[in-house]
């Protein structure tokens, strides 16, 4: 008879106390961010997805070595490049990132020796269309600095 | 609580758990034969979100295929990935710097915190109770935005490398994970008290699906399981890999085996990760985080390997058959959820629905992990 | 030491004459010096168990065993408390084999890996089910069924399980085409 | 009967608006409450703190197409939440807010409460009946056998209450209790009545209200976590708003009977200037606690349930009325 | 003539009286409506969901005698117990719901038909015939006058109705308990 | 008489108790499950119900006592159902059947 008892008044003890404990929450201040109207700003190593870095006289470092090609796991980058008339070093042609393979590994990002690739901040991408995510980032690179 | 009872063909019916329900968190099936309230058969099908991940380690090269192990549990990434690693540096023979191992158990302990809340808040929800969830994803948040801002990502790090880390860890990322202890202690006597000590959660686990240790070896169980069933048996004490024989903490065994023993085991493992943090961040070394030499690309002598580590889900093997060449020539992963998944079928017979389902958020499920 | 004891135990599955060279191989070192003189012509291992070096391949017995003999096997780790951990296969298709791995573990300190391995012909793939000594073994043979194409004699529902219900073929096998 | 016929006819009309217009802001309240429990701010987008919120929520129910899964009893379908929602009004009619507002006061006014709400009790028998879907069928079951534990405790309070007051009118238990908060039902100094038990009741009572109501931590019938969305799984559109709506106008109708059994109907505390904002301001306490309870404790199980209603909650009841009714007659 | 009834039978549907009676109609309607759906469907939630519809109808006409509380009753006992326990019942012993539970035979709809029309139209006739004596004062239909007899002049019968109350529920748990193994 | 004045008169009650009585007796003799008999005879039991509450009002001197008739008659029909579903339950187990035509085996 007495552990009937002790069992509900410990019970509702145990019931009041996990009450108080909301309650106190109930006071506290909130901890979200509401998403559209408030952003966060990407921390400094966010792996957003690849861009090319622009180097000297706004062109890219890129030697056209292949190695980020051969590193990524899911085949999503392809690039091309040709040597100019009279130059001595290829030049990049043509740089497409597929991101919808891409898994954001970043293995393209650490097997590149010449510091032309880095990771953009974005971290928004939608679209309906699978075609907005074939990236040309040489266009883009152009279109960063006009 | 159970019904042994024998029924004709045609007064059970048969209720589809899934692949779409609430309470499966994810993709999982099971095919429930249901007498009333009261389950007479289950059947679990899994396969729903199954990527042959052991085919892409065949196919692609070691270091390749590293970024997938982040990719089989999503909620405690870095485990995995440690244990691939381990099994490839052993195997391959590379040194590693003493200060890339102690950032990978901090991180490891880090992330498993993270995964335990998060099993921790879903698991209450389970049981129908929801604010825990949004407390345990406050406390996660913490650690997200620690391993942020080391390793560029919040659920697959792809952080560990062959031979060492990606990036090195910074000062503020210490002085963060040392402010996150005494703050996760707090938290921790908020969940006790909110949570544990509640007469409804209590009496909703107390005494629901007694696995007993004989279950948990035929079925090959392990983590809190494993050790909510008295069985005292952790990889990082059994079969101490990377610096975890350095630590001091205890592996919280509870001898109930019901439910309730198996959400202590995580709650006392949380704080048994925290010891460990503490204890990492006081030792941590200098030095470099990779090889000196640079790594070509790696080899693996031909052989069969084997490496297992503790995963915030339990223990999680690596098994390596290699030709010598550049891609392994099998490569399995064993994986924990899968055998601490099987045993429910058995154990969920004679239970009524809501009590199974109690019972499957106490195994801490993660599909993507069990399906590979 | 349960090492020893299973050690022996294993042993005890075969005949002295056949343990003989198995015994006589350095341990740890055999694969990969066979290996790299002849890759190609690499002769199946004979039956039997090795001792192996658990800091290099992590795990400390490796028995290969018959089909015939390997509920004998399993029966034996079942006795003495080991658990079940998981269950592959490999295919070695250049010696026209199908190789079925078993590792087994304990709960308790003393520390002691064991392989069971069984290796059957590709075009007959049939191992006899474990799953009456180890009911988790089931879930480890479906997989195996599935990635393999390696039948378990007697297990009770051997149906696709990681797969689609309807497949028909086994992708971890060499000679499947991605 | 003439004149108190048109008199019920404008309290049913008022009713479905103060129904319709609770379950509208009682969801925004219930929302912005379980979010600030959560720490999150909650619907606070549309409107001045989200305000708007409930009637857009409406306008989206309303706007939504009715649908009818194939196999589904269409009849039983279509009634069950037109029954679920019927008897709530009806019970709104006999309320006394205040010694003025009330819409028709009746002699009996408790038992049409109870005998209102075993209508509701059926209404999601059949809508889990008739959906033909299993998780429905399943949550029926648990709904009506839930009801039926809970009415016994709660009937027995009640007689317990009503044993103390001498009437079954609502608007006479108040009157019994008028005069500061020494003399209501729940505190024990009652004139020439000590009864220490009457917390207890109180608590009962309460317990019984939210089991009744199909709230967390006895929301069994809905348990999302199991049984999908329970009965109303298969519902959509307004058929789903209305079951949305009947929970809620349940909700009030518990809360303002706690209030006029224990706690004094419209009467102010400390004995002066009673009047409808008092009862008001407890019910929307009672409803307030409702919800705080509901985003606290996880859900009970259907034997755990079971057993507090039949081990716990049945007998302390039924001692409390023994204790009572002695009282009475000692003194 | 018959412009003047109807207009006089709208000048009294806009009286309170008159809204009183169409009330009355209604209740009675809900009650045929449920009485046939609880006879005639072909489903057995049907029967019951028709069940309860008529008992609400009785309960409204229960009301028009001038007894609430027999009423209330009437809803607490019908609606809230004995229909919950049919519906238990069904769902215990009648787990095909698509088999039909039409009539037994061919003959039995009229011949039930007949009987049953037999017995209300002699019923009906015998009822309107007849000439009752006009009660001297209507009932007040107070709680206190039902109490009071039930405690005075019926208290024997009260208390053999609770001994059978009893009785019935040890005897429906012998009955229905037993697992179904046996 | 007005439709609308139908309610103060006693035939009306008689007629009504007189037609769910009918019903009844139709639902009874139709019915081939053993479920669907209790339901009719529920609605039998309101038709004498009715009328007893009818006479009640309308020419009982004594004020209650149809009421109390009519209260025990649901007494007895709570205890009937109960006592009347739980055969239903024990025909069902033995039977796994409750249609009446499949109870003609008397030993089961």
């Amino acid at each position: 008879m007495g552990a009937y008892f002790s069992e509900i008044f410990s019970g509702l003890w145990s019931l009041f106390i996990g009450m108080s404990i909301t309650f106190r929450e109930f006071f506290s201040p909130t901890v979200t961010v509401q998403y559209p109207y408030e952003t966060l700003t990407m921390t400094a190593r966010y792996r957003g997805h690849i861009d090319l870095i622009v180097g000297e006289e706004g062109k890219t470092n890129c030697v056209v070595c292949g190695m980020c090609e051969k590193a990524c796991p899911s085949d999503c980058i392809s690039l091309a490049g040709e040597k100019p008339e009279g130059g001595k070093k290829k030049e990049l042609t043509k740089y497409t990132l597929d991101f919808t393979k891409c898994s954001l590994c970043g293995s393209c990002v650490e097997s590149c020796n010449f510091n032309a690739i880095d990771f953009s901040k974005e971290y928004n991408l939608a679209s309906t269309r699978k075609e907005d995510f074939y990236f040309d980032l040489l266009q883009r690179l152009k279109d960063r600095n006009p | 609580m159970s019904a042994p009872i024998k029924l004709r063909p045609d007064e059970t019916f048969i209720l589809n758990v899934g692949p779409q329900h609430p309470a499966t968190h994810g993709v999982l099936r099971v095919k429930m034969e249901m007498d009333g309230e009261y389950i007479v058969n289950a059947e679990t099908v899994i396969g729903y979100i199954h990527r042959m991940h052991e085919k892409m380690g065949e196919l692609k090269t070691y270091s390749q295929f590293l970024m997938n192990l982040s990719r089989m549990d999503y909620l405690g990434a870095l485990g995995y990935s440690h244990g691939h690693v381990l099994l490839i540096e052993k195997a391959a023979g590379i040194e590693v710097p003493e200060r890339a191992e102690y950032i990978r158990a901090i991180t490891v302990e880090l992330n498993r915190i993270a995964s335990h809340l998060f099993w921790f808040g879903a698991f209450v929800m389970d049981l129908g109770g929801f604010s825990p969830l949004m407390y345990a994803l406050q406390d996660r948040e913490y650690i997200l935005d620690m391993l942020e801002a080391i390793t560029g990502s919040r659920l697959t790090y792809s952080y560990y490398r062959f031979g060492g880390l990606y990036n090195d860890v910074d000062d503020d990322f210490i002085a963060a994970a040392r402010r996150f202890i005494p703050r996760m202690r707090t938290s921790m006597k908020k969940y006790h008290k909110l949570v544990t000590g509640n007469i409804i959660f209590r009496k909703r686990l107390e005494g629901i699906a007694p696995l007993t240790p004989e279950i948990c070896r035929k079925y090959g169980a392990s983590s809190a399981v494993a050790r909510g069933s008295g069985i005292n048996f952790d990889v990082r004490k059994n079969e101490p890999y990377s610096v975890y024989p350095e630590f001091d903490f205890d592996v919280p065994v509870f001898h109930e085996c019901d439910s309730l023993a198996r959400y202590n085991v995580r709650m006392a493992e949380i704080e048994q990760s925290l010891r460990i943090i503490e204890q990492g961040l006081d030792k941590l070394p200098g030095g470099p985080i990779m090889p000196e030499k640079k790594l070509k690309a790696i080899k693996v002598p031909p052989g069969d390997y084997y490496q297992a580590v503790e995963t915030a889900r339990g223990s999680f093997g690596v098994r390596l058959v290699s030709d010598g060449g550049k891609t392994p020539y099998r490569l399995k992963l064993r994986s924990p959820t899968y055998s601490n998944m099987h045993l429910f079928d058995e154990s969920c017979r004679g239970m009524l629905i809501m009590d199974a389902l109690a019972f499957m958020g106490s195994l801490d499920l993660v599909i993507p992990e069990i399906d590979r | 030491m349960i090492f020893e004891k299973t050690k022996q135990a294993l042993q005890g599955l075969f005949p002295q004459s056949e343990k003989t060279p198995v015994t006589a191989l350095p341990p740890a070192q055999e694969d990969a010096a066979e290996s790299k003189k002849t890759p190609k012509k690499e002769e199946p291992r004979p039956d039997g168990v090795v001792e192996r070096d658990y800091k290099v391949h992590g795990y400390h017995l490796d028995a290969q065993v018959s089909p015939a003999q390997l509920l004998e096997a399993v029966s034996l780790l079942d006795k003495a408390e080991f658990f079940i951990e998981s269950i592959t296969g490999v295919d070695w298709i250049k010696e026209d084999q199908m190789e079925v791995i078993y590792d087994f573990n304990r709960y308790d300190f003393d520390l002691c890996r064991v392989v069971i391995r069984t290796r059957v012909p590709r075009s007959n793939p049939v191992v006899p089910t474990i799953t009456d000594i180890y009911a988790g073994a089931n879930w480890h043979e479906r997989e195996t069924h599935d990635f393999f194409g390696i039948k378990f004699d007697g297990h009770p529902h051997l149906i696709p399980l990681l797969l689609p219900e309807d497949a028909d073929y086994h992708p971890l096998c060499k000679d499947f085409k991605v | 009967m003439s004149l108190t016929l048109l008199n019920v006819i404008v309290a049913v009309i008022i009713a479905i608006a103060f129904a319709a217009l609770n379950a509208a802001y009682l969801v925004w309240a219930e929302r912005r409450g379980a979010a600030r429990i959560q720490r999150r701010p909650g619907p606070n987008i549309n409107g001045p703190f989200g305000l708007f919120q409930p009637p857009l929520d409406g306008v989206k129910l309303m706007a939504k197409q009715l649908l009818i899964p194939g196999g589904v009893d269409k009849v039983l379908f279509m009634a069950a939440p037109v029954l679920a929602m019927a008897p709530a009004i009806t019970s709104f009619v006999t309320l006394p807010f205040s010694d003025l507002i009330v819409g028709h006061n009746m002699h009996i006014g408790i038992l049409l409460i109870f005998a209102f709400a075993s209508i509701g009790g059926m209404s999601l028998l059949f809508a889990g009946w008739s959906s033909r879907n299993k998780y429905s069928m399943m949550s029926s079951v648990r709904a009506v056998s839930q009801a039926i534990a809970y009415e016994i405790p709660m009937l027995i309070t009640v007689i317990t209450v009503v044993m103390i007051a001498g009437t079954t009118d609502l608007m006479g238990i108040v009157k019994g209790q008028m005069g500061g908060f020494w003399h209501w039902n729940i505190f024990p100094f009652k004139a020439g009545l000590f009864n220490p038990l009457m917390l207890m009741s109180f608590l009962i009572f309460f317990t019984c209200s939210l089991a009744e109501t199909n709230r967390a931590p006895f929301d069994l019938g809905e348990a999302e976590s199991e049984l999908v969305a329970g009965f109303h799984t298969e519902y959509g559109s307004m058929g789903f708003g209305l079951f949305f709506m009947a929970e809620y106008a349940n909700i009030v109708i518990g809360a303002s009977l706690t209030t006029i059994l224990f706690l004094g109907g419209w009467d102010c505390p400390f004995g002066f200037f009673p009047g409808v904002w008092w009862f008001l301001l407890k019910i929307y306490l009672l409803i307030a606690s409702f919800i705080w309870i509901r985003w606290t404790f996880p859900r009970t199980t259907i034997y755990g349930l079971l057993n507090l209603s039949w081990k716990i909650l049945i007998p302390l009841s039924l001692f409390n009325l023994l204790l009572t009714a002695g009282l009475l007659k000692v003194f | 003539m018959n412009s003047s009834f109807l207009m006089s039978q709208a000048h009294a549907l806009f009286s309170a009286d008159g809204l009183a009676g169409l009330i009355f109609l209604i209740m009675v309607a809900v009650m045929l409506i449920g009485g046939l759906m609880a006879c005639t469907s072909e489903r057995l939630v049907r029967c019951v969901a028709g069940l309860v519809v008529c008992f609400v109808g009785v309960a409204g006409i229960y009301f028009y005698l001038n007894s609430p509380f027999v009423a209330t009753m009437q809803m607490l006992i019908y609606v809230g117990a004995v229909s919950v326990t049919i519906s238990f019942a069904i769902m215990l012993a009648a787990p095909e719901q698509s088999k039909k539970i039409g009539p037994s035979g061919p003959l039995s709809g009229p011949l039930g038909f007949l009987t049953a029309g037999l017995i209300f139209g002699g019923l009906a006739v015998l009822g309107c015939r007849t000439v009752w004596p006009v009660k001297p004062k209507i009932n007040s239909g107070t709680m206190e006058d039902i109490g009071a007899q039930l405690l005075q002049n019926y208290s024997m019968v009260f208390e053999l109705v609770s001994v059978v109350l009893l009785i019935a529920i040890l005897g429906a748990i012998i009955l229905a308990r037993g697992g179904r193994n046996t | 008489m007005s439709l609308l004045t139908l309610h103060n008169s006693l035939t009306t009650y008689l007629v009504i108790g007189a037609l769910l009585f009918g019903i009844g007796i139709y639902g009874l003799i139709t019915r081939r499950t053993v479920i669907g008999m209790l339901i009719a005879s529920e609605l039998m039991l309101a038709g004498a119900s009715v009328n007893f509450m009818a006479f009640n009002r309308f020419t009982a001197p004594d004020p209650v006592v149809g009421q109390i008739f009519t209260l025990f008659i649901m007494a007895i029909a709570a205890a009937e159902a109960a006592i009347g579903l739980s055969i239903v339950v024990a025909i069902y187990r033995s039977y796994t059947s409750i249609d009446t035509e499949d109870l003609v085996k008397l030993k089961g």
